[in-house]
């Protein structure tokens, strides 16, 4: 008895570790792309982009629990980052990624402090708060980020030395789609990790968390460094592949469009940021492609349908047709209780 | 043979949607009145929202560039937006016709660009020349905390100072609802006027406060480049406007008949809006590419822009011309005053300071 | 013996309620030993204290000698202080597998592990297998914890508490909401933990404590009323009044 | 005399779950029914039913002749129902007082006569809900369950964590409550004994049926039952362990 | 120096006419509505519209700006916003912020991006001087307006059952309606309010703020500073935080000009990082 009570257990822990079909063929196609729409390229890239973006977002939103409003923080310091140091002839795409990942980081790691306490809406805003003052101080410090007129003069060398930038887009993305699939794998392996698990665990009942003995600060901490390190380097990629750094990497809208993209897309299964991005890319390049003063209109209709239509719903069910055979989501009971306790 | 294609590129959405209206406007206008074929070859114009959002303006003109082969790339409603597509116009040789950006160093950032806008110091100098010369001693500046308000301080500053006269500073937060803290210190510095330089939405709002505290009253003059006083929302303001003094190269009261037909066509088209300084910009860009084609028939991006350089016209603001050296626009600046004309009120042009050079760049080549 | 747990004039104010009022109290190792008072005596505010969920307005507490009073909630626990809570607290999102595994892995550190798949070590599933059974949770392993019935979950979050593998464990009414039959076999797994580990049990079904317990304390109105034998307390006439009533027999 | 609630093949659960199925049941105005079961049987959910917060799968309620098969839970708690839920669910941001005040209706029960019969509430009385003992969260539960004035008092584990001497209280309170003033109570109960004393009949339920019923004293005359259904045996002897 | 208290008072009643009635919504129903601003600006436009095109007085036109959003939120609660109080936080900003979105362009479709701008009565513009102050009548009057408000709901939150009712709703509305509440009434009488006062919040802040499609994302950061630095669980909370912050940004935009835009969100960060649960939250 308890050998196979033993083998379902292992079985059902390590079911969420499992790759599922779904998620293999994703990526195929995602790869596909790069030959399949060569004149995509440049929002692919965006796509891409957003994409870990909201990846990064959603490991302290799904997993953790700490919503932001003001992710653009570390997007836009990553950004900054990148393109000031290819200013002043650091012109090597990979070391600019790693500079924006640590600046981004050690922000992180600071501001995190802030985030640990309060309720949603305060985290809300003093996430929000913290982008705002960054913003504004790029403002002001105009002889080192260029001010409103955006920071000018980026050029990038070749990836390696081997790949140079085209003006089709296509070195850009299929630069920024390797990166962000290597740092999904990475954030992939962490949340089914039993540390992703004391995440959750977090997210659900602090107070409980506290006293399995669980570090609740430390790991908070380590989640919204690792958080931030990520937008850093999303925010890199997108000055390295146009090339160009403006305020507007640290505004307010940053920060929301994440969210929505995440939101769209699912919270807590990594794929939400990725589908999210892409659904809310593409529904908004054809739409304001096809009305330019009004597309916002639909984009909101389509939004306040997807929440009527229950979000949760779909995105649970794209969640399991991910997992494919392998994905059983914890389903509610849907037969009488199975064995009263004497049965066991 | 197919169409020559033009990327208009503008803020449709968000803060700065008004700018991003009034040129597309124009340039429809423009393209209806002039027909849609140039050189025996059609036009077709593709318009973009790129939002006010720099790198997305940067991606849609790419992809104007690489996918829909566009001959032009125009719009640009902010200096960055400018200024983040610049690179490619040069890459590509695609020329670039601003019609908005007013930052002066603009079109120094690729040989590509043109400009039928106007630059900041363009209609800022002359003003503060007319201030000293007409008794303003002492004034005090207030401009927005971005990139076009910090250069108007400069130009204002520098010109006026030159003159002998008197400035202190003064900058607002670009997003900020309240003007009072800054006004007070404007009553407490007590200056014979106050030089302002908004963004066109928030001048209403400047104004009114402006009265509210009663400056008017204290003597203190209301003086500054166009934007304050903006063509399009001027006659909402009703009588706080009245007596504002500006220079700028655009009125929509502008007394030439090139200027009635304009305005009669663009409020025909455009019911409840008065075309203001950037539709003006868009129409004459327009006409700008539309010569430029005439001229080359559409053989290559440099040769358009070659054509361009120098070329001259009657704008519906009057004599204009692209300054082959700068591809910066020459054109005259207008010192107004706002005043009631049959019911509504207007930027009444008292004086002319015929053919200004963009003075920043002027300065560099000689 | 040695003494598992102490405090030392340990004293809680809520606004102007003495919640907690003076206590110094000490639990022997290995006891068997039961907390009970009138409703709002201060029993949970003492356990929170001594789990640091709150913090005492004055005094101090000891874990096996060593001064605890400012340490984390979380450190207590790696040092072996577990805790059931009164009313339930749970992971309503995770299942109870989720839960007792996160526990375990938890204590032999896995927590810090962020590379391995969680369940990927066999150690640790042979004593989520053990945990779940002994808790009779097996047939619900896989449900969502907020939709099982308030008895299962009961059962788990005193589940929980075992897989910290407690030196010190602290029973907030364990046995509320589980049917009369099952409350004694629950109270007799708590009582076949290891002798050396001490336990210190709030109930107010004095069926439970008198055959559990070996030691009783009474706490009333926040401070320490009396303490002894069951004989001694549940004969205690002073006892009666205050807590007991008629209807409890020896 | 007519029923005062009846329920007839009553089907319930949450979402696609169906907890109980076709439960029968008759109440007559003054009479107390208690509702055993072990753990995940269903006991909850049929109060739960009867007040409307499940979901509902077949069957009719009528409550004093009025088919409230199909009302909202609020209409519900107006025709005459008090409920004490089993977690009891204090509203965590009123105090203690506001509690009582926000629900309470006209009738015998007011805040100052539960007070009387809590007197720990009244000392409390500022505190947030969120600020109570465990047992007081219980008492205010019942006192907020009276305060509505019910015909029907639906009371889910009411003597949980309450102190013993409270529990003698309130056990006679509600039989004064039903044979003084007449109201009906349904109570689920895991100690068989102490309630079946207070209620006339008695119901088991197992996997969401009902498998046993009968008068409470029958109940009590018939261990077998209980030990059955309940597994409850005779007292079970001392476990302490034998060592020092 | 004055004159600056005055302003800054004068600003910060302002901040809360225009957040009151995300109080309401956000604090009180605990519902994360950022379409709150979208009512502000319905109330505003309907000022602006009959002021402009129908040349009704400026007064006349308040009560409407109030009962034209409190319908338009009735209807809304009815359809659509009642599905989502069971909802998480998340979907509830996705679908608010949809609705901005749909708000902002229906607005520019119908009345153009340009500013609208209304003309205040003679009695209301300009300046008086008390006891040497130089004070804005429509200042003054902006601060009678919201004395009366916050004192009418706190009455209405404290003095009446409706208040807990509320709350307890909040809380738990299934038990609530189990013991008899009826959730969906006092849901949809509070949020047609809260719409009510935004409009009513709209129509006033017009003058000073301005008005064009893009208001409700434009402010809606500062609406959710006063409500967060308040606290979310009583009228008097953001009333008080509104000063301050009021005071606090013209004073700082005063004396310390070049970092005046930090001010008020520094403050609003400091205060959080104190006080979590916002500053005048009654202690839990
Ligand atoms: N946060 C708080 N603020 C104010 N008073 C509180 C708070 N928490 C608890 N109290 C009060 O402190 C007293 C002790 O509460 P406690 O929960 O310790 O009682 P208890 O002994 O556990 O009672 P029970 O047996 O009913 O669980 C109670 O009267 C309660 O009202
Ligand atoms: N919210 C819910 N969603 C889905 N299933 C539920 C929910 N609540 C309870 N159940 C299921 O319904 C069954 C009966 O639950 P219920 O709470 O009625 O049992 P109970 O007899 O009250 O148990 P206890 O004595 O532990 O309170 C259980 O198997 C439980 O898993
Ligand atoms: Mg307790
Ligand atoms: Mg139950």
């Amino acid at each position: 008895m308890s050998t196979n009570i033993a083998d379902y257990v292992s079985a059902t822990l390590t079911r969420r570790g499992r790759w599922g079909v779904g998620e293999i063929l994703f990526w195929l196609i995602a790869a596909a792309t790069l030959y399949f729409l060569p004149e995509r390229h440049l929002i692919l890239n965006e796509i891409a982009i957003i994409g870990l973006f909201a990846i990064s977002l959603d490991l302290i939103l799904g997993y953790a629990g700490i919503v932001s409003l003001g992710h653009a923080a570390f997007f836009g310091l990553g950004a900054y980052t990148a393109g000031i140091l290819a200013r002043n002839g650091i012109a090597d795409p990979l070391l600019g990624l790693g500079a924006a990942a640590i600046t981004a980081a050690i922000l992180g790691f600071v501001t995190s402090f802030l985030v640990l306490r309060g309720s949603d809406l305060t985290k809300l805003m003093v996430t929000l708060g913290v982008a705002l003052v960054l913003g504004e101080i790029a403002n002001q410090a105009s002889w080192l980020t260029g001010g409103a007129d955006g920071l000018q003069g980026v050029t990038m060398g070749p990836i390696l030395g081997l790949f140079e930038f085209d003006i089709f887009g296509t070195t850009a993305y299929a630069y920024s789609l390797t990166v962000t699939f290597l740092l999904f794998i990475v954030a992939r392996r962490i949340v089914v990790s039993p540390y992703g698990l004391s995440l959750r665990s977090i997210r659900d009942n602090p107070l409980k968390a506290r006293a399995v003995g669980i570090p609740v600060n430390r790991r908070l901490i380590a989640i919204y460094t690792l958080a931030a390190a990520y937008a850093g380097v999303a925010g890199a990629l997108l000055a390295q592949t146009t090339q160009f750094v403006s305020l507007d990497v640290l505004a307010f809208h940053r920060s929301a469009d994440v969210m929505l993209v995440l939101v769209i897309g699912g919270v807590g299964y990594l794929y939400g940021g990725l589908i999210g991005a892409i659904v809310f890319k593409v529904l908004q390049d054809v739409i304001s492609a096809w009305t330019p003063q009004y597309w916002q209109f639909w984009i909101g209709l389509i939004l306040v349908i997807i929440v009527l239509a229950g979000r949760e719903r779909l995105t649970e069910r794209v969640r399991t047709l991910w997992k494919g055979v392998a994905g059983r989501t914890a389903k509610s009971p849907d037969t009488l209780p199975k064995t009263s306790a004497r049965e066991v | 043979q197919e169409a020559v294609k033009i990327g208009l590129i503008l803020p449709m959405t968000g803060p700065f949607a008004s700018t991003g209206r009034q040129i597309e406007a124009a340039a429809k206008l423009y393209m209806q009145q002039q027909g849609d074929t140039v050189a025996g070859r059609k036009i077709q114009l593709i318009l973009k929202d790129d939002t006010g959002v720099a790198d997305v303006t940067k991606r849609l003109a790419q992809e104007l560039i690489v996918n829909d082969k566009i001959a032009v790339m125009a719009g640009f409603g902010l200096t960055p937006l400018a200024l983040a597509p610049a690179p490619l116009a040069t890459q590509a040789k695609v020329p670039q016709v601003v019609m908005a950006a007013a930052t002066a160093t603009i079109t120094e950032a690729s040989p590509f660009i043109v400009r039928t806008s106007f630059t900041l110091p363009q209609a800022t100098v002359p003003m503060a020349e007319w201030a000293a010369e007409n008794g303003i001693k002492k004034v005090v500046t207030l401009v927005s905390d971005y990139g076009p308000g910090i250069d108007a301080e400069k130009a204002f500053t520098g010109a006026f100072t030159a003159k002998g006269g008197q400035v202190e500073n003064l900058r607002v937060p670009l997003a900020n609802p309240d003007f009072s803290p800054f006004l007070q210190k404007v009553a407490d510095a007590k200056p014979d006027a106050l030089f302002v330089f908004v963004p066109s939405g928030i001048g209403a709002q400047f104004m009114k406060q402006f009265v509210e505290r009663g400056l008017d009253k204290s003597g203190i003059k209301l003086i500054g480049p166009g934007d304050v006083t903006d063509d399009d929302i001027l006659n909402g303001m009703g009588d706080v406007a009245l007596g504002a003094i500006t220079t700028q190269h655009y009125s929509a009261a502008h007394d030439s008949p090139e200027n009635k037909a304009f305005v009669e066509a663009f409020k025909k088209a455009n019911p409840n809006m008065r075309p203001n300084f950037m539709a003006v910009g868009g129409y004459d860009g327009m006409h700008l590419i539309y010569e430029g084609l005439k001229k080359t028939g559409g053989q290559g991006g440099q040769a358009l822009i070659d054509a361009m350089k120098g070329m001259s016209w009657t704008s519906p603001r009057g004599p204009v011309s692209i300054d082959p050296q700068t591809r910066d626009i020459i054109q005259n600046i207008y010192v107004r005053k706002v005043e009631r004309r049959d019911g509504e009120l207007y930027n009444v042009e008292f004086a002319t300071i015929p053919n200004v050079k963009d003075p920043v760049k002027a300065a560099k080549f000689n | 013996m040695t003494i598992a747990l102490e405090t030392k004039g340990l004293v809680k104010r809520f606004g102007g309620l003495q919640a907690t009022d003076n206590v110094s109290f000490q639990l022997q190792q290995g006891a068997r030993h039961a907390l009970i008072g009138p409703n709002g005596a201060g029993k949970t505010t003492f356990i929170n204290l001594l789990t640091g969920v709150i913090k005492p307005t004055a005094g101090q507490i000891f874990l096996e000698g060593q001064d605890i009073t400012g340490l984390r909630p979380e450190l207590r626990v790696q040092r072996g202080l577990a805790r059931t809570f009164q009313i339930n607290q749970l992971f309503p999102a995770m299942t109870p597998l989720e839960t007792i595994g996160l526990a375990v892995s938890e204590r032999t550190g896995g927590g810090r592990d962020w590379w391995r798949v969680t369940g990927s070590r066999r150690e640790i599933i042979d004593e989520i297998v053990e945990i779940a059974q002994r808790f009779r949770l097996t047939d619900v392993l896989d449900e969502k914890t907020s939709n099982l019935a308030y008895g299962k979950q009961r059962l788990l979050e005193i589940a929980v508490a075992f897989a910290c593998r407690p030196r010190v464990l602290l029973l907030d009414e364990p046995a509320a909401g589980v049917p009369e039959a099952e409350r004694h076999e629950l109270l007799a797994t708590v009582a076949a933990l290891p002798r050396d580990v001490s336990v210190l049990l709030i109930e107010h079904d004095m069926d439970l404590v008198f055959s559990f317990a070996d030691r009783i304390t009474v706490m009333v109105n926040g401070a320490l009323f009396t303490e002894g034998t069951v004989e001694e307390v549940s004969t205690d006439p002073r006892v009666r009044a205050v807590y007991l009533g008629e209807s409890v027999d020896e | 005399m007519s029923d005062l609630l009846t329920l007839q093949k009553v089907s319930a659960g949450y979402g696609e779950a169906i907890v109980i199925a076709n439960i029968d049941l008759h109440l007559k105005p003054g009479e107390a029914l208690a509702v055993l079961g072990r753990n995940g049987t269903g006991k909850t959910t049929l109060l739960n039913t009867i007040i409307g917060v499940t979901r509902h799968r077949g069957g009719s309620i009528v409550l004093d002749g009025r088919d409230l098969t199909t009302a909202r839970s609020d209409r519900r708690a107006h025709a005459g129902i008090g409920w004490v839920p089993q977690e009891r669910n204090i509203f965590k941001s009123l105090t203690v007082e506001e509690n009582l005040t926000a629900v309470s209706r006209p009738g015998p029960w007011n805040v100052n006569r539960v007070y009387d019969m809590f007197p720990r509430l009244k000392e409390r009385r500022t505190n947030m809900g969120n600020q109570l003992s465990g047992g007081e969260q219980q008492m205010l539960a019942v006192a907020r369950a009276l305060v509505l004035n019910p015909k029907l008092l639906l009371l889910d584990e009411p003597t949980e964590g309450l102190a013993p001497i409270i529990i003698e209280e309130l056990l006679a309170a509600l039989t004064r409550i039903i044979r003084g003033e007449g109201m009906s109570a349904i109570v689920v109960e895991q100690h068989a004994q102490k309630i079946l004393g207070v209620t006339d009949n008695a119901l088991i339920l197992d996997r969401g049926t009902i498998v046993h019923a009968s008068s409470s004293r029958a109940l009590i005359e018939d261990p077998a039952a209980l030990e059955q259904h309940l597994g409850v045996t005779a007292k079970k002897k001392p476990m302490r362990a034998a060592s020092h | 120096m004055l004159t600056i208290l005055f302003d800054g008072i004068a600003y910060g009643m302002l901040l809360f006419v225009l957040a009151c009635g995300l109080a309401v919504t956000l604090g009180l129903m605990n519902f994360v509505n950022l379409a709150h601003g979208a009512f502000a600006m319905a109330g505003g436009y309907i000022t602006a519209v009959l002021m402009n095109r129908m040349g009704v007085p400026f007064l006349a036109t308040l009560p409407l700006a109030f009962i034209g959003p409190a319908i338009l939120g009735l209807v809304l609660e009815r359809t659509l916003y009642k599905r989502l109080y069971t909802r998480s936080h998340l979907d509830q900003v996705l679908f608010s912020i949809g609705l901005v979105f749909m708000a902002v362009a229906a607005i520019d479709y119908s009345f153009g991006s340009q500013q609208q701008l209304i003309q205040l009565p003679t009695w209301l513009q300009g300046r008086i001087d008390i006891l040497g102050v130089q004070v804005g009548l429509y200042r003054s009057f902006i601060i009678v307006i919201c004395g009366a408000l916050v004192v009418a709901l706190q009455l209405i939150l404290t003095k009446t059952r409706f208040g807990s009712r509320l709350r307890a709703a909040v809380d738990d509305p299934r038990v609530a309606r189990g013991l008899g509440i009826n959730v969906s009434l006092i849901f949809a009488t509070t949020f047609a309010f809260g719409s009510g006062l935004a409009g009513l919040g709209g129509a006033l802040g017009a003058e000073i703020l301005g008005l064009d499609p893009t208001f409700p994302l434009k402010f809606m950061i500062y609406f959710l500073i006063v409500v967060t630095v308040g606290g979310t669980t009583s009228i008097t909370g953001p009333f008080l935080a509104s000063l301050l912050l009021g005071i606090a940004d013209v004073a700082g935009k005063y004396y310390v000009p070049s970092v005046g835009a930090f001010v008020i969100y520094t403050l609003m960060i400091v205060v959080l990082v104190l006080r979590p649960q916002g500053l005048f939250e009654r202690a839990r």
